[in-house]
């Protein structure tokens, strides 16, 4: 994570997958949730986001994937500055997104499968080519046998695991994912992880804002705090040009 | 629970909910709203041809009474003003009718006792008028009092006005019955897709998050109820033909009343129905969809 | 957000989102839906009232023809007729018209010219029915040859019975469509409850599983459907009143055509719209809800 | 926690507000998730349900809250046979129990202030009666500038602490809590997890069901483990007749 000195309009790194400059947010004409934020996050670096309930992680999630707009400020996007793009050509970046949401958003009419395969339906990819993936990656996540369950028949933890199944299926080059573990024990909190870092491994950038300070303290990953929409604190690695290799 | 799941088996399913799609209330909604409108349109195409026939049927003819006058007899009067009508602009033949014609109208009057040869019985000459540009019972007329004939001209114009008239109410209330069906029927399906964008909101937002188009979202339901609309049309379509054809079948060529003569191939009309009811509701769904979905 | 919250002033709000309740689009749907049914109302009332006018005022009166045979004298046959015609059971009145109504029948066809005194010119006989029991043509004609008179009845039958038989078709066909209209608007609140209660399962289930029994959950709907339908009643209604009254404006008593005389009473026919769809609406979405709730 | 053996009809302990007699459940005609289960809650008891992701534990719950039917044993909730009810006389009972879902399910459409308040609604309380209270419990739970937010509008931490808020402010006799705390940082755990024992203490039965580890050992209170819908464990303190008293 690379921290930019206020107002400097440094030229941008070639490899910066997301560049945060002077970013305030705020909802319609509340308060400001996040302000005045200034960082980068290098292509392949693996964050986390923590901070109190609150704080604005979500809202900064929400920045990335393009489910929100700056009220001031500019966020970049795989070098590009998002306010300039058309509309049209947002569809696009998002498929290049990963989501994990934090209340999952999952349809509840599709089964498992086919909420996890859903993006690379989107994509317009063909069934044929993904299918064994899809099926291999829900048994990954241990919905091997539950393929066909609508998730309104599923557990919560199960809901999660199928939620963090459709933000990876698609092998995004940035996975965002808002608390993917307050629903799973610990084991199963380790193998999610674990997956992230093989899928970080593999190129994709990651963010992980997430309350699991256990999680936290064993990852040994950056971390970036927030209280009050303000960075106030940087994780063990300090700024790092690149995701350590695990 | 442990169904087999298999996965090359495995086909997409569509995005939304295949049950939504096949509400049976919505469908009779719009299935009804379907059948009043063709319902609707047979009456104003019944009614606008009967209308039609009869007026074309007494415009291109008129009848001329003739009352001998002076020491002509009636058929001397009658034969001449023949002539003079047929000279007329517009007249394309005039027939002075053999005298029998005229006594069928008197005698129920006189019975059969009376002696009509000896009476001053007036004769009738039928004119046959020229399609395009028809002579009116003034030009008639005139020409016929220039040559001093005592005459009565009956081009049932009064009769033809009544029709048109009659004709033309009936079409622009149908007009406006249909079209305001055609408009509630698009409410339907704005409502049904607000309502249908709102209890699947969560599919439309992830669907929008995961890099769908608008277009893409809009059309999911902008097919779907273009199909409902399909389905609905014809049925309603196929119950309007159904009644039309019973009304055909039990009153004849002249339909149940006289008024409303239905002819087999007015059924055709209600072809189009399905199609304008997928046309309107593809639109309304479009519309209503793709301004829910800019707001997110 | 930091707008001030003032606890004492709060006040429950309703469980069911207000704004969904104002859909234009349902609005409209019902709205249309009523002014059809209104307007189906007012055509068959006024229809109907119009045909029992006219069949009322042919049933009580026949014509009879009277011929003069052997030595009478029209003028005495047709005072035998009308003698005669007074006995008979169901007939109010009997009177021969004088010989000049006669004539002005039969004048156009024998001009000024003729000498009608001369001739046999029938003589005409108004017959008065009795309202309760009028005789029909039949007694009136056994009668007549009773007393070997040469007569024609004529006592309008036919008339009535086409009148009559266009009255019903008007009648039964306007019920149809009235009732098809009330089940495609029972079935449009069947609709939009269930996509009400699709869309706000949540609502649904969280009352449910806090302890709100079925029947309060289902009055929910069953109350904003009963509201939306009688404010869109009201609304058809209206818009139904205020074409009867332009209809009746226009054409003054006979309204737009002489065969749907619009009478401003009949306008008051609306006024029960609104409660009665408000009343289909609530039953439509009571059942629907009370069905919904239960499969929880 | 009294564990009764299997198929014994045990004379009914008077204070006994939950009690499972050989209950199994399965949804639909999928395989029981819930096999065979026998014990009691005394009332005013506190216990934790644990368990790996699927084991039953949201289950077990939505049994107690009259959300689902066992399909074979008995159900015994204040003294009555879930069983031998007449539907009519569910949603009384349903008024004494609050209920925190694992999914939360707020309203939508309604402010913070109107779903706190909606049990007491519903119980048919006036609102100048109870108002105060709500707002006093919203501002407990860290939501005193938001009560006029709508769900949607929420931080996850927030909405959760909106669902307890819900699910007390009627003073239940029973609180069933499905993972309570999954979206709060350990702070706001520990406060919930006070307000718990505090109700607990005014004679509120309390089950809470999580994976939440640090909770469970911190608040030493007896757990009810659960694998594969059958329990497997019970935790420090056994079978008890009464919640200890903090
Ligand atoms: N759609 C919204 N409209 C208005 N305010 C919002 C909206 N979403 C979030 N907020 C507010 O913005 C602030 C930051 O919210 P955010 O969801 O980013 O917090 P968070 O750090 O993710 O918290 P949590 O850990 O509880 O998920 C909170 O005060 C929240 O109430
Ligand atoms: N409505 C349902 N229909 C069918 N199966 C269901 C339904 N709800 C849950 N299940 C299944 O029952 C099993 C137990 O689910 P339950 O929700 O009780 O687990 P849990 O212990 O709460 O898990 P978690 O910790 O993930 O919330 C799971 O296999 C789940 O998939
Ligand atoms: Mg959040
Ligand atoms: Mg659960």
């Amino acid at each position: 994570m690379s921290r930019k000195p206020n107002n400097a309009a440094a030229p941008e790194a070639a490899d910066d997958i997301v560049r945060f400059d002077a970013v305030s947010m705020r909802y319609g004409r509340g308060p400001e949730v996040l302000s005045d934020l200034n960082f980068a996050l290098p292509r392949g670096s693996f964050h986390f986001v923590t901070g109190p309930s609150g704080a604005g992680k979500s809202s900064l999630l929400k920045l990335i994937y393009l489910a929100a707009k700056p009220s001031a400020g500019a966020v970049h996007l795989f070098g590009e500055d998002t306010q300039r793009l058309h509309p049209s050509q947002l569809p696009k970046l998002r498929q290049r997104i990963g989501v994990v949401f934090q209340d999952l958003i999952l349809l509840d009419h599709l089964s498992a499968f086919d909420n996890a395969a859903l993006p690379l339906r989107i994509a317009g990819h063909k069934p044929s080519e993904y299918r064994n993936d899809v099926a291999e990656l829900l048994a990954w996540v241990g919905l091997g046998k539950r393929m066909q369950a609508q998730p309104p028949t599923l557990a919560g933890g199960e809901k999660q695991r199928l939620a963090i199944a459709r933000a990876v299926v698609n092998r995004p080059e940035i996975l965002l994912a808002d608390e993917p573990t307050g629903n799973v024990d610990q084991e199963m909190a380790l193998r999610i992880f674990r997956l992230f870092v093989e899928l970080n491994r593999l190129g994709t950038t990651i963010v992980i804002a997430t309350h699991d300070q256990d999680l936290v303290a064993r990852a040994n990953k950056p971390v970036l705090n927030l209280e009050h929409g303000r960075i106030t604190a940087l994780g063990p690695q300090g700024p790092r040009p690149r995701a350590d290799d695990e | 629970m442990s169904e087999p799941f298999d996965v090359a088996r495995w086909r997409p399913a569509p995005f939304l909910p295949e049950r939504d799609a096949r509400d049976p209330a919505l469908i009779f909604v719009v299935a009804v709203l379907c059948f009043l409108a063709c319902l609707t349109a047979l009456g104003v195409i019944a009614a606008d041809r009967a209308a039609g026939g009869w007026a074309n049927q007494l415009t291109g003819e008129a009848t001329v009474i003739v009352r001998a006058r002076g020491g002509e007899t009636p058929d001397a009067a009658a034969a001449r003003a023949a002539e003079v009508l047929a000279g007329v602009q517009g007249v394309a033949e005039a027939r002075a009718l053999e005298r029998e014609k005229a006594y069928e109208l008197v005698r129920p009057w006189l019975g059969d006792s009376a002696d009509l040869e000896d009476l001053p019985v007036p004769r009738l000459v039928a004119v046959t008028l020229e399609r395009e540009q028809p002579a009116t019972a003034d030009q008639l007329n005139a020409a016929l009092s220039a040559q001093g004939l005592d005459t009565v001209v009956d081009d049932h114009s009064i009769w033809i006005k009544d029709i048109r008239r009659a004709a033309g109410v009936v079409r622009w209330t149908g007009s406006g019955v249909f079209l305001l069906i055609a408009l509630a029927a698009a409410a339907v399906v704005a409502f049904a897709t607000r309502a249908g964008l709102a209890a699947r909101k969560d599919v439309v937002e992830v669907l929008h998050l995961t890099g769908a188009e608008d277009g893409y979202i809009a059309a999911l339901f902008q097919l779907r109820f273009a199909r409902i609309a399909a389905v609905s049309g014809a049925l309603g379509a196929a119950a309007a033909a159904a009644l039309g054809a019973t009304l055909r079948l039990i009153g004849g060529g002249e339909g149940i009343t006289p008024a409303l003569p239905i002819a087999w191939l007015d059924l055709l009309a209600v072809l189009p129905c399905p199609l304008i009811a997928a046309a309107v509701a593809a639109v309304a769904a479009r519309l209503t969809a793709t301004a829910l979905i800019r707001t997110l």
